[in-house]
């Protein structure tokens, strides 16, 4: 049996498999560095980067739930000049592809993060996400991903100024998505990535009080893959752009069942908490699902689920 | 799987599993990969499951630290507070338990310092103390012990049996005088000691406030829920006081207690 | 120790624990009935009645995900005059506390399912519950429950036509739920009942097609506990009618998180289909978490949240 | 909890537990409150995981038809095929697994009829004859009885064991004949006969045809996803020729073949 060929390009980057981390979930990528090359993940999306620094939450920030979890992080992170001067030259080092996953309050910090970057231009970077799942607060702290014109907004600021593909990071806490899938398709996303986590909550029984500091936070892990999935299929019958599907994902089996929904790669989150060796392990998996089913490579799989969408 | 870092991912072998108190166990493993690496006040993240157990509920690890180690054996003290636990319980000789480990910052262990050394332990936060009593030989200790009562002093056999002098205390007086470790703390601290302290938060404070008072510097092994356990959730921060937050995974579990505010 | 009173009068109907079986869950009552009296159940609350029987969904209707499940029954039942002429005599005998849980396509359906109701006015019935998780054919297929002002038209009209209080199902699949809540509280409902099921699919690996006939179903289960009590939490913030919770309850804990969120019962849904004792398991755990906690009422819980809230 | 009904709920003892062929086990269980009430066709739900499991993943029972019952015991054939029936594997004599049950519509069984009646079973449709043709003491049975090859003729050996003739065929030749079911249903089967099949869809199908042609009676054990496999959820319907849907837990699993269309 002759090897299957895992390259695929998504918006243009080429990949070499389809099996990405998620942001907040693999840091800068040091951590799986010590445990495997970072060239075997697909791509590596790094912490949602911001202009300043963000301290985060107070308080309690993790919390397990029935086959999940709650974070509430608070996008704790260095900042793009920390990023830039520290992670972008070491993971250059280690020969991986990058996605830098960008936060910002209002429109303006979005498009300095990425004029930043730009300015800068480190070759390891490959794509920009957009996680649009922020509170904006120029607009009363309501999020950018839950109004589709501000998330249209938003991209279309970004899409004039990114020299790299830009992915949008789409909420899964709407009524339909695809209004803003095609909103930030028309306002220039080369690709889509969805899903967010969900907007959920624990309380103690001891204190009566939320056990997370943030009171809410985002409902990941295998969970919430159902609503991930039906999402993904919902937006890829609807717009054209390449999709990568992430929620819940923690097998070849799971990672397939979103290339089926016509998912063009994957991101792996909550999973490596669990595992860190997990995103090889759906790599391999989704290598020998497409070798029983007789696909020599992921492009086959890809190209038979665009010719049914489209049929 | 390359497992060049220095932390690893072995199944190990249940050797024993005792329950030893009211709620808490005692469990030996096989881990030759692991359990030479560990230095005191490390942890290992453990998968409670039965092998090849497939369900994604309970989804994380947990994390306990390691008591003691003898050769490429290391044994764990726990407390059954919840379904983790519980599970956990229920695994026998012979089974395998998936760890990764060593994780966390150890006690300093590497300091050569003269000072007298107190370590000081309330409740589950006991066992690491005998690891670290045994890997602190060249300096003068006293563990000071503490628990609700007698049955309660889980590890407390493990850190005498290193041989160095053990102060018990207990709330009700069951073993070892009356009162709270920081009542006989207060008694033998003196400016300029060392304290190295685990237990609850509040336990933690008033050690820390007392080592202010008395002028003698004090490290703090912090407990906070953790999803990864090593570094990449940045979800068990502990606040700091200059501003911020740390990892409590890999900055900690072991911070100068002057590093952080456990109320922040 | 005294007994605990698990009497409480949710908007106005008197029932003697907390307890409900969720719709869809327990069918009509009699195979529960079979393994305990109904009477031992705070209310039970009916299968979603319509004006003419329903045939329901062909093909695959049940799949299950990591802690949960997900369901395409599509409302299947025999209609409103055999809820009146075979089931709510029946239920009477029992002593049961009926909800009666009313779906239809169009605002008409809905009122002339109640008004059928109101004429025969069967005694065993305590309240209706409105799903308005149900394709509003005049729209287009758009669910009553996904816009807020048909959400209240539908309350509106059935406010006006019932003879017992009204209970409003809110569903979960929405950007925001307050503005659902806030819309049928003025147009006229005594409570609300939340949350109804995510939306959700799964996919099959061999065919590469949906698992459900239907391709996406409704998740349910501890999966989504995390969602659900967020958005009684969320409710209960903004709103002053009663909250009935509902969603992955499965342990007497599960259930006073949802009373200390603000709701005054639960229902119990998937957790019937593990353990048939779910509700009754529940009911004794609700009741010595108060014994534990030094509450001799439920009503005495109850109030002190309520004060929260105010507070 | 008052147990009144016509099914029970109830922690059945491991009496052992036997990997029989390839992917399938022989399962016995102590189940005093459920093994004398069981008639042929019927089936339990079976809580797949270990006592005291604290966890809420698999969530769902997984229905299994009862193979034979001797006293207060009974023995279940099946098939490991996914994570449920995979844990299910993994319990070991002595442990406990709780059962709903007996659930279901069972065979026939009382109809006093002198036709000559067919067991036909494919796979692992094969083990609920067993108690079939233990349960039909008066009737000329036969049973007819394939698989792809022989070591998945899972719950033959327990048809056998009732001292019926069976006619074994195999896709592959290694037991029996080659072929299917149907290529052996056709050689003996008559007018007026009857037959009782249990198997995959397709099977079931093509006896349903065979039937209808030799103008046989047809009753077809069916197996629907089902999630809560006593009435409560209509998740587990198969359509009804008449139009509507009927629940394959409480109206079947047996159905008359032309009460229902398979493919609907
Ligand atoms: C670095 C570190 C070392 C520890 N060492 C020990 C030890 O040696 N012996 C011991 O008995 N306990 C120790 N603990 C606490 C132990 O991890 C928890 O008691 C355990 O995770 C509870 O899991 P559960 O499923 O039984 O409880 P649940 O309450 O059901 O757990 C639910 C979730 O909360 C988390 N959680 C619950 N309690 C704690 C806690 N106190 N600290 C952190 N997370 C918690 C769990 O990890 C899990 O994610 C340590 C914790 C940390 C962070
Ligand atoms: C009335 C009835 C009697 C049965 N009797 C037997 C028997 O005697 N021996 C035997 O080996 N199998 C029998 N089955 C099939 C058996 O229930 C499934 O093989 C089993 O549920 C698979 O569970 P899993 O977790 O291993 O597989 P998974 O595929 O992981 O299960 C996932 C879900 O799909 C459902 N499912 C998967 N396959 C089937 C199936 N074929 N039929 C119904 N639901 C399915 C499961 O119940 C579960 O909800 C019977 C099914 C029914 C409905
Ligand atoms: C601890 C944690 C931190 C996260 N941080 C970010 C982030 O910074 N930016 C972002 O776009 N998504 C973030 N996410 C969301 C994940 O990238 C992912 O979309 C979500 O967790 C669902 O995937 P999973 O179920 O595989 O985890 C975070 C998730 C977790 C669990
Ligand atoms: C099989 C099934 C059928 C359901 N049918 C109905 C229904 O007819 N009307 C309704 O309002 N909700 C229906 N629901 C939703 C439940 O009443 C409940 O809101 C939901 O399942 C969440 O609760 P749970 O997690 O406890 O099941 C159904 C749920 C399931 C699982
Ligand atoms: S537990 Fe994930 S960073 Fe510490
Ligand atoms: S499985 Fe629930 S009604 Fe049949």
């Amino acid at each position: 049996m002759g090897e299957v060929d895992l390259n695929i390009a998504v918006a243009g980057i080429p990949i070499n498999n389809p099996v990405w981390t998620a942001s907040g979930c693999c840091n800068y990528g040091r951590e799986l560095g010590t445990l495997y090359p970072l060239r075997e993940l697909g791509a590596i999306v790094v912490k949602g980067t911001s202009l300043d620094p963000w301290e985060g939450n107070p308080g309690r920030r993790v919390a397990e739930t029935p086959s999940g979890m709650l974070n509430a992080i608070g996008l704790q992170n260095p900042g793009v000049e920390h990023l830039l001067r520290v992670e972008l030259p070491w993971l250059e080092q280690q020969g991986a592809t990058v996605v830098v996953n960008v936060v910002g309050h209002t429109v303006a910090e979005y498009v300095a993060v990425i004029q930043r970057l730009a300015e800068a231009g480190p070759t390891s970077v490959a794509a920009i996400e957009l996680n649009i799942s922020c509170p904006n607060v120029r607009e009363g702290g309501i999020e950018f991903g839950r109004d589709p014109s501000a998330a249209a907004e938003v991209t279309r600021a970004a899409a004039r100024v990114t020299p790299w593909p830009l992915f949008v990071k789409l909420s899964p806490n709407v009524s339909d998505i695809i209004p803003f899938a095609r909103a930030v398709a028309e306002a220039g996303a080369d690709a889509l990535t969805l899903i967010n986590t969900l907007v959920g909550m624990d309380i103690d029984l001891a204190s009566g009080r939320p056990v997370l500091g943030n009171t809410t936070g985002g409902l990941s892990g295998p969970a919430i893959l159902p609503v991930a999935l039906r999402m993904v299929w919902d937006v890829t019958h609807a717009v054209r752009i390449p999709v990568v599907g992430v929620g819940g994902i923690r097998s070849g089996d799971d990672a397939v069942r979103f290339l089926l929904a016509g998912a063009q790669a994957v991101q792996v989150g909550t999973a490596i908490f669990q595992d860190p060796w997990a995103p090889i392990r759906i790599r391999d998996g989704i290598e020998a699902y497409l070798r029983a089913h007789g696909h020599r490579s992921l492009r086959s799989l890809v190209d038979a689920v665009r010719h049914r969408l489209d049929g | 799987m390359d497992q060049n870092g220095l932390w690893r991912c072995e199944d190990a072998a249940v050797v024993s599993q005792q329950k030893s108190g009211p709620d808490w166990y005692r469990l030996t493993l096989r881990a030759p990969a692991i359990a030479p690496l560990v230095q005191a006040g490390q942890f290992v993240q453990v998968r409670v499951h039965p092998d090849g157990w497939i369900g994604s509920d309970p989804l994380l690890r947990r994390p306990l630290s390691v008591c003691t180690v003898h050769q490429d054996e290391l044994t764990l003290i726990y407390r059954v507070v919840g379904r983790g636990s519980f599970i956990l319980s229920q695994r026998q000789a012979g089974e395998g338990i998936n760890l990764l480990g060593p994780l966390g910052r150890p006690f300093p262990l590497t300091a050569a310092e003269q000072c007298p050394l107190f370590l000081v332990g309330g409740g589950l936060g006991i066992p690491p103390l005998a690891l670290a009593a045994k890997q602190t030989p060249g300096r003068r200790r006293t563990a000071i012990l503490g628990a609700r009562s007698k049955s309660y002093l889980a590890g407390a056999e493990e850190v005498a049996a290193t041989g160095i002098p053990v102060l018990v205390i207990t709330e009700d007086g069951s073993s070892g005088s009356t009162g709270r470790v920081t009542d006989l703390l207060a008694k033998h601290l003196g400016p300029g000691d060392q304290v190295w302290a685990c237990g609850p938060d509040a336990m933690l404070m008033a050690v820390s406030a007392l080592c202010d008072r008395t002028q003698a510097s004090c490290w703090l092994s912090i407990e906070r829920p953790m999803a990864c356990g090593f570094g990449v959730c940045i979800g068990c921060t502990v606040a700091r006081q200059r501003g911020g937050f740390a990892k409590t995974c890999v900055d900690g579990p072991v911070f100068r207690s002057t590093e952080v505010n456990l109320l922040g």
